[in-house]
C-alpha cells in the first residue's frame, strides 16, 4: 500500500480491509514505477468500494504486463501476448457488462507492436482503464528503445536513439478518448484519485503513466527518469475523487479556482485550478499542452482531456442486461421453428 | 461466317439430365442472378444440379464462368469439360470452346463475331440479345444485367426448363420485391417466346422433370455454416473481410435478427464485430472464449497465418474458441478466388513449441450446418482452439444438399462451472486433472467466488495457474494437454465409408471432393475397378482410419494441393502402414473432377496389374 | 549449527578435472561477471570448461543458476547432478543442496543459515563475505557485486585455479577498463587469500592445468551468429527484441563499426535497424532482399509465428532472406529463458497452402558462425527464406569451440542479373527456368534497363511476372519452386557421423544437443553398446540419412521437445524405413544431459535383448 | 492520361513519351476513381522528367494497391501482403536511395491492418510518397468498412457502420510527417502538383487522394463519392509546381496572395492563396482544419501541412552514394586479419 492511504481506512464501503485488494509478491526491480502503479490500483480499487471480483485484469507482455499478477489476486487475470491485450478486451468486454476492466500494458506493448489495436479500441470506445506503464524503454528483454524513448537515448547495447518519441496521449486524443490522462510513479497522490475517475467513467479512458524503468532507463537525464519527472513534473490541476457531491469539501478554495464534474456513475470530480490554467474540456488545447510540453520540457501531468462519453461498443450492440456469458443455454439456440422456416427457404 | 450454315449432328437421340453448360460473361455484370436463377428452376424440377462460380480476383470486366452441371445420377461436381456453352464475353469466347467436345452446343450473344472457319463441329444458337433488348424499357444503367435475363429464357427453351419454375426461381430469388421480379421475369419471358418461335432445337441435351426430393434443399457451404453457428449458441464473432471467408460471415450477420433475439429479454444474444485485422480478429475470439462466450471467427490463409500466435495461446492457456479456414489457394495470396486444400498441414502444425489440433473437414453443404454448431460445443468441451476446414468450393458454390437437421444433443458448455459449482471441489485449480480425462474445470470472469479467479499466462503454469518454471510442471502440463485432446479424437466426426463390392482398393478424401470421389467411385466401379471410399471428417484420425487402410491392399489418398498433405498425416499417424497409402494431388485452383481422378487411379494401378 | 562440526569424507583422493559447480545466486547482482572469470580462467588452463546460465523470466531478484561443468574428456554438455554449489541466495539454499550427492561440497556465504540438522553427507565451506566485505572501500551500489568477487577468490583457491589465470580472465573481461579490472581483482584477491589461509580442503575437486589448444576460442552461439553474419556480407538486418535472440543482433550491432566500413568510401555497408514489430522486421527484411540487400532477421518463436504470412510471400516470389530463430520453450510465451528444440515442424510447414523450406541447424558455436554466413549464400543462391534454428543453450550459454574459420568460398551472390547480364538474355522473365534447375535470374531495383522491371507478386504469375490463374501455369509455377528446392538439399550442410565400433544401433540429433550425445555415445560404450552418431545439420535432409537409417538396426532419434519432431520429418522423408526409428525426447528446458540420453536408451534397447 | 496534359508535351526533359510511363490495362472498374490516380501518376512522373527506371511502385492488398501494375511498366513492383507496404519499403530504401519510392495503399490496407506500420514508417521519416487511395471502404472484398468510412454509412451486406471514421492526414500529421496533403480523384489537376511536389519532398510524404469506389461506396450522400466530393471540396490553396525559380510566372496574382517554396531537389511550389487562407506551415492550423472541415462537413484539399524535413532514416546511416545493393562482394566481406583479431579476442 502506498503511504498516501491513512491508516485508519481498515474497510471500505463494502467491508472488505486491503488485504483483500493485494497481489503476489512482485517479481519486479525493487524500485520499479510499476511497483508504485500496482499499489496505486489496488488502493483505488479499494477506495472506490469495488470487490475484487467486479474487476479483471488483462494484459500483453512486458514486466509492466507482468504487474497484474502483482495486485487484486481475487480478480480473474489474463497475462496475453505482446502487444494485443485490446484484442482480448474486444473480446471479453461483452461477457459482462458490469464487469470493470483494467487494461494493463507498457510502452512497447502499446507504442510499439501494438499501436494499432491501441487505437482501434479507443475508437471504438470499449469500456476500460486502459494503463499504459510507460518507461520509455523495453523493460524485460533487458533495455532497448521503445517507441516512447527520447531521441538521443543512449542505452548499453543499443547505441543512440536516432527517432523521436511518440506521444501517447495525442495518439488517444485524435482516437477519439473522451478521458486522457498522464500520471507519473512519482506522484502516487495524483495517479490514485486519476484512476479512481477513470474506473468510474465509462468508455476507454486512457492513463499514461510515466513509470522509471530503474534497471535500463534512470540516469537523471532521461525523460522517464525518477529524477527527471520530480524536477519538471508539472500538474494541470489538483484533482480529487468523491463518491457523492455530500463530500466535496471546497470550503478552502477560493471561488472560480475549481470545478466540478459529475461522471457517468454519480461520482465526482474535483478539479483545483494550478498554474497552468489548462481547460481539459478542449481538445485543441489539449493537443497544445502536449506538444508544448514536449518542446518545452516540462512534464505535465494530471487531466489532459475529458468530454462526453459517445456511446460505447456494447451500448452500441441491444443487448440484455444480464451478463451474456450466463445466459442459460436453452436461450441460445434459435427454435426448430425456425430452422424450419430456414430448411423452407431453401428448399423447394 | 453466317450462322445458318452450321449443321446439326445427325444423332439426334436426346441425353436427359445430363450436362454441363457453362455461361460465360464478365463480372460485375451481374450475371449470378440470372445463373442462380437456371439452377434453381432446375432445382425445382427435381433433377440433381449444381452451379459453380470460376471468377477472376477483381471486381468488375474481367471474364468469369459459371458452370451448371445436371446429372441424373447426382454427380454434380466438376467435369473438365462442357457441353453447352454460353457465351456472353466476346474475349474469351475462343477459349472456352476449346472445351467443348464434338457436338457441344454454343449459345451466343449475336453481336459476337464467330471467326471464320471457326469450329464446325459444335453447334451453335445465335441469340439476338441486343435486338430483343429494343423491345423493352430498360434504365441504362440495367440494360448489361437485363440482357441476362434473355439469355435465362432462351437457354431454358432450348433444354426444356420449365416457364413456370423459372418464374418461381425468379419469385424466390427477389422475395418480397415483387416488382423487381416482375420486370425480370418478362425478360426471361420474351427470350423463352423468342427460342419457341425461333429456334429449331439442333442439339441432343434435355431436361426432364423428376421426382422432387422433400428433404433436399439447395443454398451454399459459408451460408450453411454461418447459420450452423447462429444454431450453436454464438454469442460473439470477430472477424475481418477475406475472400472466400467473407460470405460465411455476412450469412451470420444476415440471420442474427431473426434466429438470436433472446426469448426471455427479447434483446440480442450474438455480438458480431469487424475488428481491424486477423490478429485482433483471433484475439477478441480468445478474450470472448475465455470470458465465457461462445466465440468463433472466420478467415483464410493469410489470415491463418497472422492468428498463429494467438493459437497457440489458445492452445496452452486451453481456452475454447473456434476459427474457421475457408481455404483458397496458397501459397502466400495465391489464387484468392479459387479452391484448394493446401493449408491442412500448415493448420495441423501452427504455432511454435510442440502442439496438437483438432481440425473439423466438412464435405457437404449439410456438414457446414453441423460443424457450425458442433465446432462450439467441442471448443467449449476440450477447451482448445477447434478449426473447422472448408473451401472455397463448398463455401461459395451452390449445391443441392439434405435439409440442415436440428442439432441432436443440446448445447454443451463443457466444464464450465460457476459459483455453485466451485463449492462442491475442495481444491479446485483451473488446470488440475480433477477428473483423471485431462480435461480442467474453468470458471470464468463475473464468477463472484472468492476462489474462482486464477491468472491466465502463455508462460509456464502450474495447475492453479501459478507461474512456474520447473521442468518436470512443465513437462506434465504438455503431456496432459496432450493426453486431453488425445481424449477426444473418438468423439469427433467419424470417417463415412461407401462401400463397393468386396473392394480390394480404398480411396481416401476429405472435404469438397466428396462429390467427385463419389462419381470416380462408381465410373471404376464400372470400369471394374471396386472401390471402397472413405471420407475423413476430422483430424487426428481415429482407428476407424486404421483399420479401413489395413483392410484394403492399397489406398489412393485423392486430395487437392501439391504435396499430398493429408497423405502424410496420415503416413505419420499409421507409419507402419505407410505402403499402402498412395497420393494423387492437383493443384490447380479448380475443384476436383472424376475425369482426373479416375485416370490417375486407373494409371498407378497398371503397375500393379 | 556449527559448520565446523561438519566432516569431511574419508577419502580424499583428488578428483581432477571433472566436476559440475553451480552458482546459486539472484539475478541482477551481477553474478555473471564473476562466474565469467572463474570459467575463462579454466578456459586460460587449457581445461574443457562450459558455462551456462539458467535464469528465471525477469530481471532482477530471482533464484538464478550458473552452471559451470569442467571435464577432462571434453564432455561439457549439462549433468543433472550438481559436485559444488556455491551459495549465494538463502531462498534457495535447501532446494540447490537437493542436487548434490554425498560427497558434495557447498560454498556459502555466512549469513546465510544453514538449517540444524540439515545433509550431513555433505562438505560445507562457509565464506565470511560480509566479513571481508568490511575490509575494503566499495561504493554502496557495488556492494552486490563485488560480493561475487570474493566467492570467486574463495573457490578457485580451494578449488587450484591460478590466480593468475583470474587476473588475465579480469583483464580480459574489462578490456580497456584498467582501473575496473583492478578494483574487481583486488577483491578476488583478497577471498583467494583468506581461503588460502584459513580452509582445509576436506573435498576431493581439484583443476589441474592442461596443454592449452591454440585452435580453441571461447564464447556463445548469439555471438557467433552475429559475427558471422557479418562476415556474409550482410546488408540489412531489421528486427525487434525477443529473448534469446536478442543478444544474436546486439553482438552485431557490437562489430558493425568494426567489420563492416567500407573499404572503398570508409561509409558502412550494413544497416541495422530496430522496428515496431516481427511483422515488420520480417516485411523489411523481405523488401531489402527483394531490392537486392543480403539481409537477415531474428527472432524467436512469438516472433516466427508474426513472420509467418511474410514467409509465404518470400517462398512464393522467391526472394532471398535468412531468419534466424533462436528457440525457447514454446507453446505460447511458453519458459522464454529456457531452451528446447520444439519450432521444427511448425517452422517446416510454415505458410498456409503447399510450401518446402530449407532449415540450417547448427548444432556448435562455430557453426553457428559459418551458417551465418553461409545462410546468405543459400538465401540468394535458391531464392528463398533460409531458416537458421538454433536456440537458447547454443545461442546465450557459454562454449569452447573452434577458432571460426574465414570462409571458404566468396560470397555468392546467386543468379542476380544486372544491365549488362541482362543482355545475353533474349526472352528473360523473372520466373523463367532459363538453366532447367528450377533457378530463375533475378534483377532488383536500380537496375536502368528498360527490360529489366517486372511486377512482383504472392498472387498467381506467369514466367514474366504476370498476373495469372491459368490453372497449368499455377502449377507448373509451383512444381519449379518445389524442384528449385530440391535441388539445393545435397549443397546443404552435409550431417556429421561420429562413428563406434562396428556399431548396429544408430542415434540422430541436431542442434545443441551435439555435446550431451557425444557423451552418451561415450557412456553407452563404455557399457559395452556401440553406436554411431549422426548430427543431422540442415533439412530437408540428404541421402546420406537414409543411408545411416538403413545401416543400422534401429536408430534413435534424441531431442528437446515433446512430440519428436525431428522423428516425424525423418518418418515422412524416409517412411519406408520409419521402423527402424525410435524416437526419445524430453520437454523440460533444460538443455539434455547424457545421463538421461543414457538411461533411455539402455531402457529401450532391453526389449531388443 | 488525364486531360490536364496537353496535347503538345511529347517528349519530357529527358526524351521520353507519354508512352514510356503507361502501365497495363486496368483491370479496375470503369470509373473507379483509383484509375484516375494511376493516370495522374504516370503524368506526374512523366513531367518532372523522372525516367521510369527510377521509380519504384511498392503496395499492400486492395484494388488500389493492385493498381500500381497499371501504370509504369517500366519500374520496379511489388504488390506485396495486406497492410504491410510501409515494412517492404523500410528495407527496400536502404538498397539504392536514388530511387524514388511510390507506396500505394488503401483506406483498409493503411486505416485498419497496417495503422502501426504506416504510423512507424512516418516516425522513421522513410523517403517515399505514400500515397492513399481513400474510398472508405473495402473494395476488392466487395464492400466492407473500412476504418475511414462515414459513421452511419449502409452497406449491402453490413448494415449500418456504429463507428466514426479516422483521418489518415491527422494521423500522419502527429506522427511527424513534414509533408501531409488531400486530394480527389475528381479533381486530377490539383493532384499532379501535389504529387509532384511531393515527389520531389525528402522524407515521407504523405498524401490522402479520396478516390470513389462506384461500385461499393458512391452514393451522393457517402462522404467519399465523387458527387459529395465535387459539392463540397474546398481547396485549401492552388498549388503549382514549377521545375526551377525561373518558370514561376506570377505576374497575374497580387502581391502577398501567393507563396513561393523551395523544395529539397530544387524545384519549386506555387501556393496561391484561396478563400481558406490557411498556413500550411503551422501544424495547430492544420490540425484544426481537419477537425474543423470535418465537423462542419466540407472537403479540404490541397498542401495541410509542409514544413522542413528532419533527417530521413538513411540519413541517419553513414552509408556510401553508391548503390549500396551494387557494392561489389569484396568490399561486403570483411578481412581474414579481422576474424584473426576476432579469434584472437575470445582465445587464450
Ligand atoms: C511477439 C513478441 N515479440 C517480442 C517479445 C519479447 N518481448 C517481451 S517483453 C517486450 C517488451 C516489453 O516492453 P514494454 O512493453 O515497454 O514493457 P516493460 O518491460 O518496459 O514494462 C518484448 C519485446 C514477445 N514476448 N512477443
Ligand atoms: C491478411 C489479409 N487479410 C485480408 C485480406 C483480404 N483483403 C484483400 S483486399 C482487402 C481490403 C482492401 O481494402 P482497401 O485497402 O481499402 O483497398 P480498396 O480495395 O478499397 O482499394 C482485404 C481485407 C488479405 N488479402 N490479407
Ligand atoms: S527491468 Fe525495468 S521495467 Fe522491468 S522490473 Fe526492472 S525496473 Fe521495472
Ligand atoms: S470495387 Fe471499387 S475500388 Fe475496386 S475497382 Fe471497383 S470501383 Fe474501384
Ligand atoms: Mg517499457
Ligand atoms: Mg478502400
Amino acid at each position: 500500500m502506498p503511504s498516501t492511504i491513512e491508516k485508519k481506512v481498515e474497510r471500505n464501503l463494502i467491508g472488505l480491509t486491503p488485504s483483500d485488494y493485494s497481489g503476489k509478491k512482485s517479481t519486479l526491480c525493487p524500485g520499479c514505477g510499476h511497483n508504485a502503479i500496482s499499489n496505486v490500483i489496488q488502493a483505488a480499487v479499494f477506495e472506490l468500494g469495488l470487490a475484487p471480483e467486479q474487476v479483471v485484469k488483462i494484459s500483453g507482455i512486458g514486466c509492466s504486463s507482468k504487474s497484474p499478477n502483482y495486485f487484486l489476486n481475487r480478480s480473474f487475470g489474463f497475462n496475453g501476448l505482446h502487444g494485443r491485450m485490446p484484442t482480448l478486451v474486444t473480446g471479453a468486454c461483452f461477457a459482462d457488462s458490469k464487469i470493470e476492466i483494467l487494461g494493463i500494458s507498457g510502452d512497447g506493448d502499446s507504442a510499439s507492436i501494438g499501436l494499432s489495436h491501441f487505437k482501434h479500441i479507443i475508437r471504438r470506445n470499449v469500456p476500460m482503464l486502459y494503463i499504459i506503464e510507460n518507461n520509455g524503454v523495453y523493460g524485460l528483454t533487458k533495455g532497448q528503445f521503445s517507441a516512447t524513448s527520447d531521441q538521443g537515448l543512449v542505452l548499453k547495447h543499443q547505441g543512440e536513439n536516432i527517432l523521436p518519441p511518440l506521444d501517447l496521449c495525442m495518439e488517444a486524443l485524435i482516437s477519439g478518448a473522451a478521458f486522457v490522462a498522464r500520471a507519473f510513479s512519482g506522484d502516487v497522490k495524483q495517479m490514485k484519485e486519476i484512476f479512481k475517475a477513470a474506473i468510474s467513467q465509462e468508455g476507454t479512458a486512457v492513463v499514461d503513466v510515466i513509470s522509471p524503468c530503474v534497471t535500463f532507463n534512470n540516469r537523471a537525464e532521461a525523460m522517464q527518469s525518477y529524477t527527471w519527472g520530480r524536477a519538471h513534473q508539472t500538474p494541470l490541476q489538483e484533482i480529487t475523487h468523491f463518491g457523492s457531491k455530500e463530500d466535496i469539501v471546497t470550503d478552502d478554495f477560493e471561488p472560480g479556482s475549481f470545478k466540478e464534474v459529475e461522471l457517468q456513475d454519480g461520482t465526482y470530480l474535483l478539479l483545483r485550478k494550478l498554474d497552468m490554467d489548462h481547460d481539459p474540456s478542449d481538445k485543441a488545447a489539449a493537443l497544445d499542452i502536449l506538444t508544448e510540453s514536449y518542446k518545452k520540457k516540462y512534464f505535465a501531468t494530471g487531466l489532459i482531456y475529458f468530454s462526453e462519453v459517445p456511446p460505447t461498443i456494447q451500448e452500441r450492440y441491444d443487448l440484455p442486461d444480464e451478463p451474456l456469458n450466463r445466459i442459460g443455454i436453452e436461450r441460445l439456440r434459435p427454435t426448430p421453428a425456425m430452422l424450419d422456416k430456414i430448411n423452407h427457404n431453401f428448399g423447394i | 461466317m453466317a450462322v445458318t450454315e452450321l449443321q446439326s449432328t445427325t444423332d439426334l437421340t436426346p441425353i436427359v439430365n445430363d450436362f454441363c453448360m457453362t455461361v460465360c460473361t464478365v463480372n460485375g455484370s451481374g450475371s449470378a442472378t440470372a445463373n442462380s436463377i437456371i439452377y434453381r428452376a432446375l432445382f425445382q424440377m427435381g433433377i440433381p444440379v449444381s452451379g459453380k462460380n470460376i471468377f477472376p480476383s477483381n471486381i468488375m470486366g474481367m471474364a468469369t464462368w459459371f458452370v451448371i452441371r445436371v446429372n441424373e445420377e447426382g454427380f454434380t461436381g466438376r467435369v473438365p469439360h462442357d457441353d453447352i456453352v454460353v457465351a456472353m464475353n466476346p474475349s474469351t469466347l475462343l477459349y472456352e470452346t476449346s472445351f467443348l467436345p464434338e457436338g457441344g452446343v454454343i449459345f451466343y450473344a449475336d453481336h459476337i463475331m464467330i471467326p471464320e472457319g471457326h469450329r464446325e463441329d459444335l453447334i451453335y444458337y445465335p441469340m439476338p440479345i441486343k435486338e430483343l433488348m429494343k423491345t423493352v424499357d430498360v434504365p441504362r444503367n440495367l440494360v448489361a444485367y437485363m440482357e441476362n435475363m434473355l439469355y435465362v429464357g432462351i437457354v431454358s427453351q432450348v433444354l426444356g426448363i420449365e416457364l413456370d419454375e423459372l418464374r418461381k426461381a425468379v419469385g424466390h430469388q427477389f422475395a418480397e420485391r415483387v416488382a423487381i421480379a416482375e420486370s425480370n421475369f418478362e425478360l426471361i419471358k420474351i427470350g423463352f417466346d423468342w427460342a419457341k418461335d425461333n429456334v429449331e432445337k439442333r442439339d441432343r441435351f434435355v431436361v426432364d422433370r423428376r421426382p422432387v426430393k422433400g428433404n433436399q434443399i439447395m443454398t451454399d457451404g459459408n451460408t450453411a455454416a454461418g447459420i450452423g453457428s447462429l444454431f450453436g449458441g454464438l454469442q460473439f464473432c470477430s472477424w475481418y473481410p477475406i475472400t472466400p471467408a467473407t460470405s460465411m460471415i455476412e450469412a451470420a450477420i444476415a440471420k442474427v435478427d431473426d434466429l438470436r433475439k433472446d426469448p426471455v429479454t427479447g434483446k440480442t444474444t450474438c455480438v458480431i464485430l469487424q475488428v481491424e485485422d486477423e490478429l485482433a480478429a483471433a484475439g477478441a475470439a480468445l478474450g470472448a472464449g475465455w470470458a465465457g462466450l461462445r466465440s468463433m471467427t472466420s478467415t483464410s490463409g493469410p489470415g491463418i497465418c497472422l492468428m498463429s500466435e494467438n493459437i497457440g495461446l489458445a492452445y496452452f492457456t486451453e481456452t475454447p474458441m473456434v476459427i474457421w479456414n475457408v481455404q483458397r489457394v496458397g501459397p502466400s495470396t495465391g489464387l484468392p478466388t479459387r479452391t484448394a486444400q493446401g493449408d491442412l498441414a500448415f493448420m495441423y502444425n501452427i504455432g511454435h513449441g510442440d502442439v496438437n489440433h483438432i481440425i473439423l473437414i466438412p464435405g457437404t453443404v449439410n456438414e457446414c450446418f453441423e460443424f457450425g454448431w458442433k465446432s462450439l460445443d467441442l471448443a467449449e468441451r476440450y477447451q482448445t482452439p477447434i478449426f473447422v476446414l472448408s473451401d472455397l468450393d463448398l463455401g461459395m458454390n451452390t449445391w443441392v444438399t439434405e435439409k440442415f437437421e436440428y442439432p441432436q444433443t443440446p448445447i454443451d458448455r463443457g466444464k464450465l462451472i460457476w459459483e455453485e459449482d466451485l463449492e462442491k471441489f475442495e481444491d479446485w485449480g483451473r488446470y488440475k486433472d480433477i477428473d483423471g480425462d485431462g480435461i480442467p474445470y474453468r470458471t470464468v470472469m463475473g464468477n463472484m467466488s472468492e476462489r474462482a479467479a486464477y491468472f491466465t499466462r502463455g508462460t509456464g503454469h502450474d495447475e492453479y495457474g501459478n507461474y512456474n518454471e520447473d521442468p518436470k510442471n512443465w513437462s506434465d502440463m504438455l503431456h496432459r494437454i496432450e493426453k486431453k485432446l488425445a481424449g477426444a479424437i473418438e468423439k469427433l466426426p467419424q470417417p463415412i465409408v461407401k462401400k463397393g463390392k468386396n473392394a480390394k482398393i480404398g480411396i481416401i478424401g476429405m472435404g469438397s471432393t466428396n462429390d467427385a470421389i463419389l462419381e470416380t467411385q462408381a465410373k471404376l466401379a464400372k470400369q471394374g475397378l471396386e472401390t471402397d471410399y472413405m471420407r475423413i471428417r476430422a483430424l487426428p484420425s481415429c482407428c476407424a482410419v486404421r483399420d479401413f487402410i489395413t483392410e484394403h491392399e492399397r489406398t489412393y489418398v485423392l486430395e487437392l494441393n501439391r504435396d499430398g498433405q493429408l497423405k502424410e498425416i496420415l503416413m505419420l499417424e499409421y507409419s507402419d502402414l505407410s505402403e499402402k497409402l498412395i497420393s494423387i494431388t492437383d493443384i490447380g485452383g479448380l475443384p476436383m473432377t472424376a475425369v482426373w481422378a479416375v485416370e490417375n487411379i486407373l494409371a498407378a494401378e497398371e503397375q500393379y496389374a
